[in-house]
Parts: C-alpha cells; structure tokens; sequence
C-alpha cells in the first residue's frame, strides 16, 4: 500500500475553507515559520480510495470473531453511533454555562447513578479518559485517603503476579511502591502470601475479580477482609466486570474503589472509539474526587459540585470522554435491570461452551467453570511439536478469526486467553471450536505449516526486532 | 428489553447441556452467596425506539449555540465531511488496538501516517500513537524529564488551567514538586524563570499561544531553560503551529497538544486527542504507542507497534507510563482533517483565525470602555478588559451566542476561528456595545 | 472555487501535451462557434464550509413536526440504526449497475435477497429489483397486463390519487384506455367493478388498504376479475400485508407497492422504492433488473443479472419497459429493514400500527361532531368526518403537530403509525377537542 | 457467502420497538394472513457482518477507476451525503403544507434555476426518477404539445443508431413509432438519412450529443434545424452533458426539451443512491410539465403551480427523489460558474489522454478529439488472436479495475467505451494505462489466459445462460 503521503501531488487538494472575509492579519516575520510542512496534498476523491484501501486490511468486529481476552471485544450497537453523533450532544462546548448544557450534565449524572448501582459504589468520576487511567486515579484517590488521615507510612500495594501490567505501572505512577504476590495452584490469590504481604504499610490491594486466568476467586469476601483489617483499600480493577455486572457487585464484594473500561463492557467501541475508565467509589473517598463532578439540585437541575479543596485535581481537562458515555448510556437504558445480567451470563455461557468444546485437546491448566474467559496452554504441544501459541495465533489470522491474546498471563506458560463474549452465537462459536481443533490436528501433522503460517495475509511474519532496534517512526520526505 | 445476545432459550439449553451443567447460576457456583445480587435496582430495558427518544430529549436539552466565540482549550473549527465519512467505517471503530500486525496493516499504517504528520508540524523527530488529550500529554511529558537529579517541574502560570491541574496531579502521584512561574503582562514572566531555573529542575512547560491567547518568546524561553540545563517543553495550537514558527524552531524537546481542533467536535469536552512528539534523543521515553517501520519475512515493507519495552505490559512497574488504551480513531480523525486541508489549508486555516480574531478585537475594542488587556500578538485568542462581563454574556446567550469565557467580574477571554463570518461577528459586536451602554 | 478534479495546471499541460493539442478548448473545436458559450449565469463556487451554511439554512426553513399524523402515501415509521450504518458502506453507496457479476456478487446477493423478502411478503413467486417508486411500479404492472386484445385497464378510484394520475399518464402514453371505478362507501363499488369488466379489459388494480384506508375485501374482487379473464393487481402497504392476507392468499397475479415503510424516510417524497412481484407465469414480463443465481465455471454459486432480452439495452423499442437507472440502494435499505425487524418485528409494526390508529380513531370520534366516515376494518388509516378542517390542523400546527390529510373542509384522512405514542396521540386529540369546541 | 435467510434462526432477532401502549386490536381472521413469512430472524450483529461480507464483495468508486463508458461514474463528494441526511431535509412530509416546507421548495426552485441556465432551457420538472423515467417524461410533453395544436399525424421519433437502448424503448412507451437512423462512417448522424426520414409524421429526434461514440456532432445545428424545419422538436439525452456542461448549451443547440442524470453528471451516486432524470423543457412545452411543479411569489414563498388542465399528469408520486437534487444543488452550490466548465473540460482531457495513451495498441474506430469518452474496437485482436473485448474486460477484473462498458454501442464491433471522468489523476489514469497495455500484450503473448480471465475474484465466469433458462429470482426455503 502507498503511503498518504506517496500519493501526495503539490499543487492538489480539496477546497474546504472561504475566502477572509475581513482584512487579512501577517504574521510578524520573526514569529513565522520557515520549516517545511509535509502534509499530504491530495484531492477528496483519492483520500477516499486511500482509507479505502487501508480499511481492507483493518480488521474489527464487523469481520467476524474477535475472542481477544481480556478485551472484551463485543458487539458495538450502531444506536450507540447514532445518538453520540446527535449535534445535541456533539456540539455543545465544555465550556458553556450549566444551564445551556443540561442535557450533558445529565447523561453524566444518569450514568453515575446507574453505573453506581452496577458497580455498588456511592460516587463517580467520568474524567478519566482509559482502563490505566482510571487505575491511576482510583490509586490517587486511595493515596489522598490515607494522606488526609496522616497515615502516611501507607506506601505500598499489593498486586497479584497475574494482574494486568498496567496495575503495577499505574501503582508506580501515583507514587507507590508495588508488592507483588504470587499466585496459588488455582490461579486465585494465595491467601496466606496476602496476609504475609499486608502490614501498617499496607495502602491497598489490587484485584481484578474475575482474574486474568478467567476464574472467580471464591475467596474474594476473605482477601478484601484480610486487607481492610490491616488499614489498607480494596481497589477492583473493573476489566473483567462483564462476567459479573448484575450478578455480584465489587461493592458488595469489600472493593473501596473500581474503575470500569466501558469500552469493554459497556459496548463502547475501542477502535479507536477512544476508551473511557470512570472510577467508581465508596463514599469515604468522595471528598477527594476530581474535579468536574456532576451534582444534581433538589429541583432537578444539575450543575457541577463545588470544588473540593481535598480532591486529587484533575487528571485531563474537562469531564473525561463525554461521547463514550453517551454511548454507555445509550447501552444502559438498552439493556435495563435483566439485560444487564443476560449478557454477563451468557458472556460466562459462551466462554464454558467454547472451553467445553475445546478441553479434550487443547490444555486448560486451570479446571472448573470459567467466567467470561479461558486460558489455554499451548506448553505440551510445544514441548511434543515445537509449535508455540504464537503459531496456533498465526494459524487462525489464516481462518479469519482474530486470534486470543497471546502470552497472557505471565503465570501461563504459551498463554492463550480466549473471551468469546455474550454478543456471539453459538455459530459463531461452533464454527470456531472447528477451527482450532483443525489447527491443533494440523500441528500435530505438520507442525511446519504452522510456523511458516499466516500465508493469507496482506503480509506476513514482520520483523519486530528490526522495527525496535533502528525505530522509524515516520515517514522520510 | 433490549438485547444482544443473539441466542435463543434453546440454544442456550443445548450449550449448557455441552459444557455439563443444568443452569447458567451454576457456573456462578464459586461466587460467595451471600453478596449475590437480587434485583438491580435499574429501570427496565427499553426498545431501539424508546431508547432513541429518552436521549433525543436529553440532547434537546443542551443549548446549541449558533455562533461561539468561547475557545479556552476547546475550539469550534470546521470539520470537512470526508472526516467522518473515512472514521465511521466499521472496521476502524471497531478494531482494537494492533497486535496481530498482519491483520492490521490498515490500522498500523494510518498511525504511521499520523505520527509523520504530527512530527511535521511541530517540526520534531518522532511522535506517539497519541495519548488521551492535550493535559494528560503535558503531564506525560513532564514525566518523560525527570531523571535522579533532576526532578522540579516548572510552568508557566500562563498556562490552561485544566493542563496546570492535570499536570499537578500527576507531579502529586509520582511525589514530583512542581513550581508556577508567574506571569507578567500576559506572558511568562522571564525573569521569575531565570530565578526558578536551578540544578534541580527537570523541564519547564509553556504554551504555545499561552491560555490568554498571547504568542510568547518560545525560542527565548527556551535558551534559557536549555542554559540551565532542563528539557524545554512546549504545548502548542496545532493549527497555530502550522504558520508561526514550531516548536522545533523554538528549540523544543518535547512538544505536546491538544488535538481536538484537528477534526474533533466540542463534544462537551471529549474524546480529544493528545499528541506529543520529541526530539529523536528522547524517543526512547516516550510513552505510549509507537508505530514503526519495517519490513515482513518476505521482505514487504510493513508497519508494527515497536519499542514495546518500555511499556507496561512488558515492564510492568518499570515501565516508562500506564498509557495504554488505544486512541487510533482520534488520530486517525486528525490524520483524515490533516490530509484534507492539506499543508495549504492549514495554513489558510491558521491566517483565517488570525485575521478574524485581529479584526473582532479591533471592533470590540472600538467599544467604549472595552479595550485588550495584554499587548503581545495574538492568534484565535484575546482578552479584553470591560465592564461587567456576565451582562455582556447573558446579552449575547439570549441571542444564540457563546461569548468568550469570562475570566473575572471585568475581562472576558474570546476566540474567534474560521468558524465565525463576519457578519457572526460584527451582530456579537453590535449586541456587546448595547450591553455596555 | 469547489472542485474535485484532482489534476493540476502542470499535469494539465503534460496531458495536453502527450495528446499533442496547445488548450483544451481545442479538443472542443467540433462545437460551433455560434452556440459556444461565454459565461454561465450561475454563482460562483463555493468551499466546503460556506456550501454547508447554505444548504444547513435551507434545511432550517422547514418546520420540523415532533409529532406526525399523515400519511397518504408517505408514511413516518421507525428506521432501525443499523439500516443506515450498513447502507452508508462507500461500496454500496456509489457501485452502479452490478454488470461485472465477479466484483458484485455482494451488490447481486442483496438483490436477489431482496427479492426472495419481497416474494415472502406478498406471497407470490417472483420479484424484480425494484422499480422508482409505488406509483410507477403501478404502472407498469398495468402495462405487464396488456395483450393486443385486452388493453383496457380498471383502476378503483379508491387508491392514492397520485397513484392514479401515474397510472393515467403511461396509459396515456401508451394510447391505453382507462376507467375509473367508482367508490362507495369508501371502498371499490363491487357491483360496478362488475359491469365494467368486460373482454377488453386487461387489469384492476386496488389499493390494500386503499387511501381511505379501508381494508377491501381484496380475494373477493380478485375472483370477479379472474372470473372475468382480467389480471388482478393489488399495490399494498408492506407492513400491513406481513398481518393482513396476503396478495398471493388474495388471488392477485401482481402486488406491487411503495416501499417507502421499510426503511426510508420521508424525505419530501423521494427517494422511495417500488417493489413489484408476480407469479411464476408472468415473470418474463416483469420489467427492470432481475437478478437470478447460477453458478460459476467452477460450480460456485452465483449471482447474475438474469433475463435480460426483456430490457431496453438489448430489445431497443421491443423491451417490455424502458426501466433502467439502478434502485439497489433503497433495495438494500429495505432489506436491511426488513432482516432487523424479522418476521415477528413486521407483524409487531403492524399490530402496533393497528392498535394505535384504532385507538386515535376512537379518541377522536369521542369528540362531539367527529365521526368515522367509513365502516370496514381499517389498518393505520381512517377518515374523520369534522366540522371545519382547517381549524383542527391549524391548532395541531401551532403546537407542532402534523394532522391529518384534509380531504375536502370536512373531513381528514389520519394515519397512526409506531412512531405516535399514546401520550402524543392523547395531546393530539386533546388539541382537536378544543379546536372544535 | 451464506445467504442473510442461512443465516437465520429462529427466535433470534433486534430489539427495535416498544411494547404497545394502547389496547392492542386484533386483526379479525377473516382478514389474517395464514400464510407463513420467512423473514430472517437474525442479531443486529450478524447483519453487520453479513454486509460486511456483501460489501468486500462490491467494487465502487472508492475501490478504484471504474471509467464505465456512458455511466460517468465519477466520484461522489461526501459533502453531499451529509447534506442529504440533515434532518431538515430527510424528515419533511412531502404533503406538509407548503408554508411549512419552505426549505424544500426553496431547493427545487434553485436547482431548477441553476440546471435550466446549464442546459438553456425555461423550466425544469424533478418528477422523474431516472434518466430512462425522464425520457419517458420529456417524449410525453413532445407529444402532448403536437395534439395541443391538433397535429396528431406526428407519431414517429426519429433515434439514430448509436442510441441508447432507452431512448427506443422510452419512444414506444410514451406511444410513438421509432424510426431508427444509421450513423454516418463517423459516428455521427448522417444528414441525409436525417433529411430523408424528416416528414409530416416526425414527432421529433432524439439526440445525444457528445454521441455514444464520444464525438461532438459537428453539423448540430444543422440537424436540430432539420427537425425544427420538418415541424419536429429536439430531444436531447443529456447522458453525455458531462462532456459539455459550461461549454455549450442543449437549449442552444436547438433542443427543446433535455434531461439530465443528475447521478452521472452531477455527482449524486449511482450506486444504488437511486438516480434523477429531471426534464428541462423550452417555454413552448411548460404548459405540459408534470404536476408538483414548484413556483415563486414575488415576496420569495414557494409554492406549488397549479394543476395546468394541459400537464401529462405524474409519472410518480410527489416531487421526484428530492434529496438526490439536495446533493446535485449541493454540487451545484460548490463547483459554481467557473467549476462546472472545468468539471467538463477536465472529464474531456481525461478521456484524449487515455486514449492518446492507448490509441497506438487499440484500434480507435473514430478518429480526432473525443468528448469525456472513447470507444475502442476490439475487432483486429478478435480477429488476430480470438480475444474478445469480454475476454479484456474480464482480464481488468484482476487488475482491481472496473472495465469499460462492453458491446456498446451496437455500431461498434467488439466495443470497449471507456470514460474515466474529470476526478481522476493523472496518476489513476497513467496505472490504467500501463494495465490496458499490459493486458494488450498478454493478449497478443497467451491469448488462453485471457479467455481464463478473472482469476482473482470471489467467483469466475457465470453461467448467464443457465441463469435466464432456468430462471431462480428467490431462494426456496
């Protein structure tokens, strides 16, 4: 494929803007720019065939099964898409007095409510703009608690070694030192290695509940228990709420505090359809959220609360990815009270069904019912074949399905992580179950076949390597 | 009620009987009974339809005003239609982010486009895959400074007051102190930064026009933190950039914006884009997603995420930042407007907002007791000094009207873009001078 | 200055040069020199931006009702989100005429899909690709009818008048008699269907529910046609007929329709769909596109445009019609219409469509001076007798209200859709109550 | 590909509407439909994928070059699309009062004064839904202006050779006999032919200039004076006006009456974005226009004419396609005075350069200049090596390039009519080129191959025969 910028013409373009209309301002010559701009100069028609061409290799849930763990790649309604592109909503500036921006300030009070009631939680802030930012104020709310109580030897938490790395990396960043504890047999939290890692310098625990091994920790009211007596904060890393909204609530479960990604269970697009992580919390950590937080009058008319002198501040401007909550919303009032639960229950189904279908031949190191998602270990077939999860991954890009997260989590050897999600029909996920029982059998025939794999590709194996060794990040004119 | 679910009570029966169990609430069976929820306390679930009419109502609700004159972080610029025509295909909203390369050239590809043209307007070497707007950037870039020795972060009061407090935030998590330097007619008091500037500090973060629209000294502001050896940070108007000299001329290491100007709706604030790019020294400190080149085992030129070790799901609590989440659609949305307008539209662009502004200021300020407060150059942002700001605004709100934002009880930051005609702006000019007499 | 031709001054020379001419206006030297052209009287060009303004203000000069209670052949129904996401696709927006069946088997396949729903709903065997519109599918399944001893066609007067001046102008165009049957009671005068069909009659075409929106005993009137060896037409309101029996339960030999309901909106009349379906025995007169399926050399199953000696392209003036110019897209919208909704959703449209204008009907008559003018069951349509129907829309208008059709001063065809909840049909009649007090 | 009907199950379906709010009525069973509706019964997110499907399975104009001879496919500017969709527009009640449609209106009267000064006509009716409707259209007021002046022995139209299989086909349908004239060795009308078959009987001519072989009539007004001698009028096709638009104008030709395909020339798509034929019409037939005729007031309102007691009647209901003409206006608004005659210009250089780039390998039946197409013969190569302008057209399919219209006009053996459009770049037309010569060479290296042709696409060669013996329009469930 060309580059936008190899199929660049001086002299083309698309005629956007009129004429000034007023008289015509230069710049001050020593304010000017001199350097080259090189930005594509190219008429309407070929920027269309341009995106054209790289859709075609762009490959999103429209294109068929994406059981990417821990991603949560449902289906995104298009009723979402319409109503975040209403002008009602997409026009209206951040900035504008509250009483000309009611309808937002309502779409952000709604979904405080209902996602508080989902989650258990008391209050929400909508500002943080992805799941790891979310992480990163929910730490700072936690680290604001404890400061306001001067207990300040709180300096460390607790984060099992199967969680998502950007628990540890968001823990570093609001200025914490991270614990790291081993998980048990089971993949669930060893609780003796919690109650031997807990202490006065304890300031909370991160857990994500269904864990990344796609099983709920059956100990989960002990583990928030064991860390609330030793003073510290149960913070729920809400990636994997999808197997449980409307079946049990992080609130209820001991968790001070949960960030959603609302782009993974609230339908929300990832895409690009940038991501949004609200942080949910208990009322004791209110005085310390954000700023921009939505309060409603006694006469129903909504404006922001004061500011709080002992919030954390802000951690983007202005009240986080409005449109994605719009879409949230749209997602919530859809589904209501039953169809909340429904899709966590036949997110749970679906991840059973296509881990029963394929449990005879494919190694699940973790046994039992698992949640929304499931973990395969491709170890004894790379021992007996040589062929690795990355293979097994290739071969599938070959069947058109985009295969599940590789390498994930660190505690399994030659991880993949499949989450099929409730917006799948059984289908769908028989037609996939045959899949990879096919490439499982062509592994063990021919195990070549699937190191040389994909072949169908616009292109094939790349070389990473390189690309980190001498970075090229842009273009050379 | 609403649903998604495409399978049917049969086929839920025929999948449970696979699996081996006789309900779906026995799969739950490791969930602790006595948290199990009852009844979600949610209104009932609604039809495509009714949903459609409960969010039209809360739309209807907003005002939507017909000219804005309010900027202040969020501008009103033209969006050609190709922009969304291009973002709502299927496939990009609804990919994630990269990682099977080989299903994902199309994706990886626009990212590279946009990483190249990001480097070129801020006349930099290297750029992100974006980060979630143009504050958590500049927090992200002060993070990107810091090293043992040097650990102050500098900026400059003059700066957007929602970017001051996000980057505050951040310096509070990682325990960075953080100092403001004052402002002095407008613009970052120069020798207050001289004085500030010691051993200790990392970098020094400005803006590019700064929060009152003025056009500071950059490549000045700039010696002089370099003398003292902190990284020089720039936050810039991309569309600004396009005609005043870059940040790159201005000797910038890292600079970081707001992205939303460049095809993004006002949107009640969100999603924007940040972008941030740097010199080729730092590349290796950028956070985030980097798109590179290189080439697959035929030899084919292809495009990848690199330089995956410094993030968080290979070094976990060594890593560089948390920044993960992809943006790819709002940079894409940038690319698409980048594209369209072209290095001439920009720039056309960038002299229609200038012009506009100079001219609605030199009509509001033809008003009696209304005059500008500060006297540097200016682009699409200016304050004026006047009596009794809220009845200016409530004069203008009745009418359609977003006025600028009003700072104090006696000064008003406006913006004016391509967006404003003249005829919008010689009726806003009109209604202020009734609201003043 | 607007343009999209991408080619600049330089390569527009390079082009002249390699053709070997100086100026374009060479190419044009076979115009004569008397009628060429100096200057168009039109306004100049105009951006992107400034085209937007102008048509965003025309679009503003017109009232946008919140409520809608008119039909008469254009009617306000619900159009699922996903029908506009799937029929904006690039490809499917601006591919033309599938003639190279190998790159538009997904083009052919929604067609042929289209047509198998179209066959589904009204029970007959076979469907073109659509035609312009009801009117013009009307029609031309007149001219279907025709033979050299039966030219004559019956219309009842009971069908949509702008139906009827459709028909009668391609009858008259092609030198066919027409008559009218009279109506009575709001419904098809049986008796002078009767004495009007005779051996030179060709056809009687009926409306199902007729513009009155009387629900005709339609298998009855069939049997007198055939009875008489004339062909039955039904055109139907496609939603209705997924409740009400069907034209292949009814006897008709054509059903034809406006398929505006299944999808598309009211866009001030067009663009709409005209389906068109028969039985078996007359598909090779069935005119427009057909698409069939086949294979390919391979044995693939496939998709083709089919029986194409019927068209104009290849007959010249022996075709059976000269329709051409390609409807898929608004055969794409009301298949995608119709897969959303499913079976089980059609009948719900229509059960709610029936309940809803029963209850609008008995509101409304509960009112001193209104009544129903007509007896027979009805589907979303009925006719109000009422004193001064000026008065009751101009109060409905006031309050943003569409009403009724006014038929003459004294009474109004209604129609009541899914779109209309009880609560505005409820203020609806409230405002009619006092308008007529 | 499955068929959307193998996709359904039942009980599977979207949530689009409410339950019903009044007392539901049942329809009484004498009135019930019995038979059975198979609908498919689907998720919403199936349907996206099944169009998916059907969508990388359809080439438009965004997927490359598609010069289709006689189509003008040229690119369809997004601007347009969005325009259209303004609610402003797309939710209007075409019987809304007049006062309340104002908008409306307002676009059909401007875009009638814009096309009547393009075409040099008086009037203009929107009515017609489609370049065949439209001629319909225009021959019905030819003949309704004869019988107002009782001169009903005007039964013939006169329609050259190189026609358009509408323009026939419309004659006999608006209830005229087609005298067909062979074209002169130039493509052109042959004025003696003309002179010979001109009588008391003509009704008038059809004409499209730029004729089907892409050459400007020369003796034009020659011929046009011909038929207004023998008391005929002039119909012209504006199929082609692409070519001439700002150039020359139909109405001073001498053509009295023309229609446009406002989803050819002016860039509202084909695709199936349903088409446009409004018919503009000298003075002299004004009085015959279809109903919904949209007027002026001197105060500026729009209204309605109204109902002329000599009109043809409707050919459709209501207005026309109205938000086709909001994207032609839209079209309009943007190219203005100076960009329609470049638009023209621009679609005319095109084609002499692609044919200049061509004409020294394909045998280029008419020599000089062409207008915005050209055809090629492939009559030499069919003859030298067997391969047919199918087997060419069927070899561009691997090339990712929509081939020329094929076997038309009928004048030309073996015919290739190729109109690239003023949308193109040099560089589109410069790829085509190098592929038209490289395909020249496979042709004349290993004709076989050809016959081979497509090879790369989701099917090869259909059996169009076995499709029209065997008719199957449905799908049998």
């Amino acid at each position: 494929m060309k580059l936008i910028f190899e199929r660049s013409q001086e002299g083309r373009g698309c005629s956007i803007l009129p004429a000034c209309d007023v008289p015509e301002v230069d710049c001050s010559p020593e304010i000017s720019r001199k350097a080259p701009l090189h930005l594509p100069q190219i008429a309407e028609v070929d920027i269309s065939r341009h995106y054209t061409e790289l859709m075609k290799q762009t490959h999103g849930v429209n294109d068929g099964f994406y059981p990417l763990g821990s991603c949560t790649m449902k289906y995104n309604p298009k009723i979402n898409e319409e109503i975040a592109a209403l002008p009602g909503f997409s026009k209206i500036h951040p900035l504008q007095p509250s009483h000309t921006a009611q309808g937002c300030l309502e779409v952000l009070g709604l979904a405080e409510k209902y996602l508080c009631e989902i989650t258990g939680m008391d209050h929400m802030t909508f500002q943080p703009a992805a799941g790891a930012h979310g992480e990163f104020t929910g730490l700072l709310l936690i680290k604001a608690y404890h400061k306001s109580r001067g207990d300040t030897a709180r300096t460390k938490i607790i984060v099992p070694d199967s969680a998502h790395g950007t628990n540890p990396a968001s823990a570093v960043m609001a200025g914490f030192t991270v614990v790291n504890i081993p998980s048990g047999e089971d993949g669930c939290v060893d609780l003796e290695k919690l109650r031997q890692a807990v202490g006065e310098d304890t300031a909370g625990l991160m857990l994500t509940n269904p864990n990344t091994v796609g099983i709920f920790d059956k100990n989960i009211l002990e583990i928030t228990k064991t860390v609330h007596d030793a003073g510290g904060l149960n913070y729920y890393d809400g990636a994997n709420l999808n197997a449980v909204m409307g079946v049990v609530r992080p609130g209820d479960m001991g968790f001070d505090v949960v960030h959603l990604n609302l782009h993974k269970t609230f339908s929300t697009p990832h895409g690009g359809g940038p991501g949004s992580g609200p942080v949910g919390c208990k009322e004791l950590l209110s005085a310390f959220l954000p700023s921009g937080h939505v309060s409603c009058e006694e006469d129903g008319t909504y404006g922001f609360d004061a500011p709080s002198p002992r919030s954390i501040g802000s951690v983007k401007n202005f009240y986080g990815n409005f449109l994605v909550v719009v879409k949230a919303l749209t997602y919530i009032l859809t589904l209501g009270r039953e169809g909340i639960k429904e899709a966590a229950q036949n997110a749970v189904l679906n991840a059973n069904y296509l881990m029963a279908r394929l449990s005879d031949l494919y190694d699940m190191p973790y046994a039992g019912p698992c949640m929304h998602e499931f973990v395969m270990s491709l170890e004894p077939l790379k021992k007996e074949k040589g062929v690795t999860a990355m293979d097994i991954a290739k071969a599938l890009l070959d069947h058109g399905i985009h295969p599940p997260t590789m390498y994930f989590p660190l505690i399994v050897h030659e991880a993949l992580m499949a989450e099929p999600t409730e917006t799948e029909s059984i289908d769908t996920l028989d037609g996939a179950a045959q899949t990879f029982r096919e490439i499982y059998q062509q592994a063990l025939d021919n195990p070549q076949s699937l190191h040389d794999a994909p072949v169908s590709t616009p292109v094939r194996r790349l070389d990473e390597v390189g690309a980190a060794r001498n970075p090229k990040p842009t273009y050379s004119f | 009620m609403g649903s998604y679910v495409p399978s049917t009570q049969q086929e839920r029966r025929r999948m449970l009987d696979t699996i081996g169990v006789s309900t779906i609430d026995d799969l739950y069976c490791q969930v602790p009974k006595e948290v199990k929820l009852q009844n979600l306390n949610l209104p009932q679930g609604k039809s495509e339809l009714e949903v459609r009419s409960c969010m039209e109502a809360l739309a209807q609700k907003n005002m939507q005003f017909t000219s804005i004159f309010r900027g202040a972080g969020a501008y009103h610029h033209y969006i050609p239609a190709i922009v969304k025509s291009v973002t709502s295909k299927e496939e990009f909203v609804t990919a994630y982010t990269p990682y099977q390369a080989e299903i994902s050239q199309g994706v990886l590809q626009s990212i590279f486009e946009f990483q190249t043209m990001i480097s070129q307007l801020t006349g930099l070497d290297a750029a992100n895959a974006s980060i979630y707007d143009g504050a958590s950037a500049a927090a992200e870039a002060a993070a990107m400074c810091r090293d043992r020795k040097r650990q102050k972060v500098l900026v400059s009061e003059a700066v957007n007051p929602g970017v001051l407090s996000t980057i505050r935030t951040y310096c509070e998590g990682a325990n960075t102190p953080l100092e403001v330097v004052p402002v002095n007619d407008g613009v970052t008091d120069k020798q207050a930064l001289s004085q500030m500037l010691d051993e200790t500090v990392s970098c020094f973060y400005m803006e590019y026009p700064n929060f009152y629209g003025q056009i500071e000294d950059a490549t000045d502001l700039g010696e002089l933190v370099h003398q003292a050896g902190a990284k020089f940070i720039m936050g810039c108007h991309p569309i600004a950039i396009s005609l005043l000299k870059c940040p790159g001329e201005c000797g910038a290491d890292i600079a970081v914006g707001e992205g939303q100007p460049l095809g993004m709706p006002l949107a009640f604030g969100g999603p924007y884009l940040g972008f941030m790019t740097c010199t080729q020294a730092m590349v290796r400190r950028l956070p985030g997603r980097i798109v590179g080149e290189t080439v697959d085992l035929q030899g084919k030129r292809a495009y990848v995420l690199t330089l995956q070790a410094r993030e968080q799901h290979i070094r976990r609590e060594k890593a560089s930042s948390n920044v993960c989440s992809n943006q790819a659609l709002c940079a894409m949305t940038a690319s698409v407007y980048m594209a369209a307008m072209g290095s001439a539209g920009m720039r056309q662009t960038a002299k229609l907002c200038m012009s506009k502004a100079s001219y609605a200021a030199g009509e509001l300020c033809s008003i009696p007791g209304i005059s500008q407060k500060f006297k540097g150059p200016y682009f699409n942002e200016f304050v004026t000094r006047c009596p009794s700001s809220q009845n200016i605004l409530c004069a203008l709100e009745e009418k359609g009207i977003l006025g600028g934002l009003p700072l104090d009880e006696e000064s008003i930051l406006w913006c004016v873009t391509e967006m404003n005609s003249k005829k919008q702006i010689d009726q806003m000019v009109e209604i202020v001078r009734e609201a003043v007499k």
